[in-house]
């Protein structure tokens, strides 16, 4: 039986409004102190195709759906075919039937037709707004708050004017109307939560945006790309009013030069891209890295390669992060877990990139980039804002600054166009400490280790591997594939198997803080959203083993926890 | 024309390893002449550069100064101007840095209008890789890269960035530095963008177009009207013979005014921009 | 002008994917209907695109195709047809492709003038991206990434093509797929670079350049004589209201012919190229 | 007693001929039977600062210069500074005595003063001909042959003209004069070698453009870029005669989109790089896995990051090429270690590229791209091209052609435009059969894993790892370093140590050939050009061992072998 804990899919054509709908429940879930994660599927066109939009909501922490649906709200024949598989026994189909006749074989389900777009069209005169007035039955089968529902309409549709937020709000009426003979299921025991306005709904990209607002960014330049735009599209609207830039650049070469040299003036700085744009920007990353400048860099992974699949997502771009550019350049490689802990990282971000004077890539993948989750609201007290080694204001009278000063912890002051006295060149060509071109050998190689030394140093400022669980059985995985790793332990614990996990959460430089247990453990399961094995690659320079047993996933879609519950229940 | 005589010491800084006789000699000294007539600030100024012979130009003028990639100096110029609007940011580099890898910074710097001078040091060969054709070379030009002879028509710089929407272009000649002075003064003094292309003649691998042949293939503009939009495409239409001065010149609203920000953030003030954004959670109730 | 019929069915391929109403269907048309009238070999013919809703027209036209990434169909068409001067090599994409992350490639296209037709499907917004502000924008256009309205001059396509140094230019709209087609047809025909930039509406997030808006800020060109290049300045210099029909055309040597091999490598005879090199020993002796 | 195998050191400002001189040097030898090795270093600008020029010559085939040199051909002060603690004793010291004046503690030498600036300034007018009259005191030296000398000089200048020619030889003629007081070096005895023409001098640069015309490349196009660019310019020469292309394009971008053009049209292409222009090429080179089309890439490695020092060598773009790019995609990644080898594995890159259907990235470093080696006559007889399923000719009449055919091999047969009923589209989206843009699951992972399949089946053309020597202490290295490594095995013998070099050749995919005797080896040592162990790190993904024994310079200067030598006997 579960209690307070369901996954409902929304499936239609793409352009025909699931995905607000979608929103509408996230949204209502939150207020009744749910929390939610969501998976969508879309594809890369802008009318017409298959789209879903899977929301499950919990009474505890959660980052995942669940492999099974409870409820499947069908808009077309499509989602049948694609999704009724999924859905649980003891769940419900609900579907369109003004559009769709059925004739199916599973009595374990409750199967419901309502003719939700006949309605729509005579009594709106809207079609789209069926997916509104599927909200009714929802409403009725997990026992939802109706009230709290019309306030979510209400709030998410007064700024669109009068007569969509009436529409919409009659057409929710029509639906509980409509679904007033059904029954709740049966598999759940939905409590009403709390009330609960210390939490809040937003996708990845937003935690991003907001994790670089706090920490100080006042200028991004970004090209817009699938699934990182956002980032761009949050920033242009709320930058201008701190003082800050948010500007499209031409492309994501112009954004990301953009950005050092905003950085190089003193204004923290960002690009947010995806896959190819993160290729274009691979030859300035690595000036940043020589000429020693913050930079926070945004990849938002999604299908590679090449164009790939632009909506799908993976895990692949960590090769590139890590061992992109050509020549030998410290950079750091953060990869966080979760929508929440995007938006620590990136505020951490900021202050790793000031610390070490150098670019800072975040990865994030699209099931973390733009699927919503409920985030507890951000522990703003306890974020400390660092600007490193920066200097505003030079005593001495020397006619050159040394701005690549040899220290001990390889890190020099770091001064800005403006300061007095603090005159010097920055150049990606080989220097001395004033940033005079050189090619000597004594002083390129102090200043190659001058640059591998500041690594060593921050590596304390870093994210340690998260570890999850006990046991001497491991999975490892990196981003996004903690929330199906953790669903799959729960499962896995149930048949008595206790697992530990190991989520890595810096890349570059690579804490080996998580090698002994992952050498020491009796197997090994890596789990990874692409097909070569880069995180196993990585793992392989730094760990003794070399049995690691793959967990991959390659065709753009995310995890599902039984896809690591059942490999794991093969080899165990 | 009077030379102005002045002090350009203080804008010393390290000795040029340019071969003797390159003309990038005679644009840093116009440059140097210019920064003494404007008085500019060696503290708030900023010369960026890209990757050449000519990029090398800020080792060797007492300013901040930034040698980014070929090709990007514009973008990373422009990211320095709208995070700082009070610092002078003045772009220099090689022909091929603006007008072959960078042609697309610089379409885009001219019709987005930032206040900032791009001095190009056009010797229409690729000087720091060794002679090499360029953008700019001439139909037929022989060089390593074309021994049969170039057969692409060139970029003409000044009028691409003219179609560009730049709202100041002007051409000088590296052979005159005191007449460049000038030109280099009214480019920085311009609000707005100021291309400046100034042709720089490569002793080393430019055999063609020396000293001598720009003299007789350029004539000084006289009585032009730089606010004459149609002359300005006429004289830039000419393939034959140059002219040099400013070509055009229109006042525009600059980028760092159209932006929606009131006032940019102050780089001075670095701990206070921290912020607390819990007026922005509504978005996500 | 009369329209011809023609069938277009031997070019139909998928069923595009574009939203109803899109101004791409016109152009797919358009083109369609130039192939027809052309007789096109869809065999010999490559229709070359980059990223973007526009650039999936190479999913629904029946002959060769390439689907590239973003910003870049200009220089791999360039590749093909130089590989295979026999080759019908056409480009068409986005603004985005073409005027912002594709802008160098197009400039430097354009002044080489290989006998390519590149046309432009021009919405004024990022389609495929979902509502983004484009390179050709109006200033103050609001977007999702301009929420207070462009603070950038547009870039001017066909003028920045025709300062590039492109041998023909027009302007046609995708709401009169007929008269279009006529461009297209000329530009295909055109020995040498042909530039022809498409008005084509993006109905779902360019609310502003709908297809009324381009009928009342467009009119046809009459009686214009597309040798004139003074004219042509003119013409495109104009910001607010944008003439249709050819506006540049000037026949030059194509890149192909200027090259100095005299006849391109059969690809058909792929083991004859193997080569004995023995007779370059001389330079290493 | 060194026999028929001596270096000499030209040293001088740069732009002041000492790299003509080396020139001559190099190429008498060549004709003399010697074969030669040489070791520029001169700064990255036109005019000005230390240049210096390395020649060895040898009865042997040699990838190196010495440590010691025997004799060093000082004309500025730097030179001396620099260089005369190489110089071996019995060496001689020659310096231009019109210029420089010396008090030297060394007496284990021979110090020889010429005037040579002055005699050339009165003499024959012209400062810069000194550079040959000072040839006459090496002959002298090493007892070289005046008359081939003058051979060589003729045949070098008579292209540039009477007057040119009649200086240089005039210049010889008053260098022999000059020394005709002094006395050869005792520890050489030199014998004249057979007079030889079954050999050529060439830079790795020269081999590779001879490679790449060999195979049939008939389109270029490049941007131009230290060390790359003679490969444009050579093939600028010679393409145009054979129907092919040679083009010089606006970027390093639009260089590699022009290239994948030319080799979807069906004709061989290929682009020449190095770091900064790498880095731009990623995207482009996802591309052409993506669509499966044959590329041959070049990139001349100097030393980075960013600009770094551009004509200086390092090997430290093996993770980009390896790792390079976003996404997973099949590419092969090969390393030669010599100008001879850069030769044969060029030619064998575009069959590679072409069996595979993919881009193939040769990986060079300065001291091969642009040092010259004498080389054997190439063996073209036994040179094979394949097409691999390159068809040109279709039967069926099917209105598409299935270009991404899904087979055993995962390799498709290619068509290209032109070809009746070839007609398909290809794309950088996921796509099926047919090339139509796709994101459904069954077809994407069959794609995925038709393109690794495709990987597989290669593996037994790609280049195995060479090993030379025998031994339980191992020596790993790739590229250039074989050169010095050679040598430094050699020393050791002397010393009574034997060693093995496993010298990998195919970094990408990995061949697994030399993993066994790695691991059972005792000592491993990993000699390479850069700071971070970037072979290193791909070593310990596929070996159990993890105690390397790191041998790096990062320096911008090649290997001396007893950099190598001095290291192992620190450890043995
Ligand atoms: C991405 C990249 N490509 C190529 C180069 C090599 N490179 C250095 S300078 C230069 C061009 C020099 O020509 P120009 O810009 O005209 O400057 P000049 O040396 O003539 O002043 C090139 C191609 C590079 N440094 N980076
Ligand atoms: C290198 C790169 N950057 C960004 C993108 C994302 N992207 C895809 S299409 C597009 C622009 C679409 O606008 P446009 O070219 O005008 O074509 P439209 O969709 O409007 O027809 C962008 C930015 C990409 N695919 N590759
Ligand atoms: S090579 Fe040419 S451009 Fe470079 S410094 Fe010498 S003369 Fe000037
Ligand atoms: S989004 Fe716009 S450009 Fe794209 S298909 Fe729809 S209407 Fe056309
Ligand atoms: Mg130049
Ligand atoms: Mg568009």
């Amino acid at each position: 039986m579960k209690i307070n804990d369901f996954t409902v899919r929304i499936g239609g054509q793409a352009g025909d409004g699931s995905l607000a709908t979608g929103e509408l429940l996230s949204r209502y879930l939150r207020r009744d102190g749910y929390y939610v994660a969501t998976d969508k599927d879309f594809p890369s066109r802008i009318r017409g195709g298959h789209t879903s939009y899977a929301i499950r909501g919990s009474e505890k922490k959660i980052y995942s759906i669940h492999d099974k649906i409870d409820a499947l709200l069908a808009f077309d024949d499509d989602s049948l075919k694609l999704h009724l598989e999924e859905l649980d026994s003891g769940g419900a189909l609900i579907y369109d039937s003004s559009k769709t006749r059925i004739t199916l074989d599973r009595n374990d389900i409750k199967i419901i037709g309502l003719p939700f777009t006949l309605k729509a069209k005579t009594e709106l005169g809207i079609e789209i707004i069926k997916n509104t007035m599927a909200l009714g039955i929802l409403t009725k089968l997990f026992n939802l708050d109706p009230g709290l529902m019309k306030e979510t309409i209400n709030d998410t549709y007064k700024k669109r004017g009068e007569k969509i937020l009436n529409d919409n709000l009659k057409a929710y009426e029509i639906g509980l109307e409509l679904s007033k003979e059904e029954t709740g299921l049966q598999n759940y025991s939905v409590n009403r939560l709390k009330r609960d306005d210390n939490k809040l709904l937003m996708m990845g990209n937003e935690a991003i945006a907001l994790g670089a607002m706090a920490a100080g960014c006042r200028f991004i330049s970004a090209y817009p790309i699938t699934p990182a735009s956002d980032v761009l599209e949050f920033l242009s609207k709320y930058l201008p009013g701190e003082g800050g830039v948010a500007i499209q650049a031409e492309s994501e070469i112009s954004a990301v030069n953009m950005a050092i040299g905003a950085s190089y003036a003193g204004i923290r700085s960002m690009v947010a891209t995806s896959g190819p744009g993160f290729d274009l920007k691979t030859e300035a990353i690595g000036l940043a890295s020589m000429i020693e400048q913050p930079l926070v860099v945004l990849d938002a992974m999604r299908a590679g390669p090449s164009t790939g699949m632009p909506t799908k997502t993976e895990q692949s771009d960590l090769n590139h992060a890590v061992y992109g550019g050509h020549g030998d350049k410290p950079k750091v490689v953060l990869i966080p877990g979760n929508v929440e802990e995007s938006f620590y990282m990136t505020f951490e971000a900021f202050n790793i990139a000031d610390e070490f004077q150098g670019p800072v890539i975040i990865l994030t993948d699209e099931l973390i980039s733009w699927n919503k989750q409920v985030v507890d609201k951000f522990r703003l007290d306890s974020l400390k804002l660092s600007r490193g080694k920066l200097i505003l204001k030079i005593d001495s009278k020397d006619r050159e600054f040394r701005r690549y000063e040899i220290t001990d912890d390889g890190i020099s002051g770091r001064t800005i166009p403006g300061v007095l006295n603090g005159l010097h060149l920055e150049t990606g060509d080989e220097h001395d400490e004033f940033g005079h071109i050189t090619e000597k050998i004594d002083i390129r190689n102090k200043m190659m280790e001058k640059r591998y030394r500041k690594i060593e140093k921050i590596k304390g400022m870093l994210f340690p591997s998260e570890i999850l669980g006990e046991g001497e059985n491991v999975i490892v995985g990196v981003g996004s594939t903690m929330g199906p790793v953790i669903e799959a332990m729960e499962m896995l614990k149930k048949d008595g198997i206790e697992m530990k996990f190991i989520r890595i959460r810096t890349l570059l430089p690579f804490l080996e803080d998580s090698i002994g247990q992952i050498d020491s453990a009796r197997n090994v399961f890596v789990v990874e959203n692409n097909i070569s094995g880069q995180l196993e690659n990585i793992l392989k320079i730094y760990t003794k083993r070399k049995d690691f047993i793959p967990i991959r996933k390659y065709d753009g879609r995310s995890f599902r926890p039984g896809n690591i519950y059942n490999k794991v229940k093969e080899v165990l | 024309m009077v030379e102005i005589k002045v002090d350009t010491k203080i804008y010393d800084k390290e000795n040029p390893t340019w071969c003797p006789g390159c003309g990038d000699y005679g644009v840093l000294l116009a440059l140097k002449r210019a920064a003494a007539i404007l008085k500019l600030d060696p503290f708030k100024t900023v010369l960026v550069t890209g990757i050449g012979c000519s990029s090398k130009i800020n080792s060797y003028f007492y300013s901040y100064g930034i040698h980014t990639i070929h090709g990007r100096a514009a973008s990373v110029a422009q990211g320095i101007k709208l995070a700082n609007p009070d610092l002078e940011v003045i772009v220099a580099g090689g022909d091929g840095d603006a007008f072959a890898i960078g042609t697309e910074h610089l379409v885009h710097m001219a019709r987005r209008n930032p206040d900032i001078a791009y001095i190009v040091m056009d010797n229409q060969i690729y000087g720091l890789t060794k002679g090499q054709v360029s953008p700019t070379s001439e139909e037929g030009f022989v060089s390593i890269t074309t021994p049969y002879g170039s057969f692409e028509k060139p970029v003409n710089g000044p009028l691409l960035a003219l179609a560009a929407g730049a709202t100041f272009i002007a051409r000088g000649f590296a052979g005159d530095p005191i007449s460049l002075t000038d030109i280099i003064v009214e480019g920085i003094k311009h609000r707005g963008f100021a291309l400046i292309d100034v042709f720089s003649p490569c002793v080393t691998w430019n055999k063609i177009n020396t000293y001598d042949w720009y003299k007789q293939h350029t004539y000084r503009l006289e009585n032009h009207d730089p606010g004459d939009l149609k002359k300005a495409y006429e004289i830039l239409s000419d393939e034959e013979r140059f002219g040099l001065g400013i070509i055009y010149r229109k006042e525009k609203h600059t980028l760092e005014e159209k932006l929606p920000r009131k006032k940019a953030v102050n780089p001075f003030d670095p701990l206070q921009i921290q912020k607390s954004i819990t007026e922005l959670y509504e978005e996500f109730l």
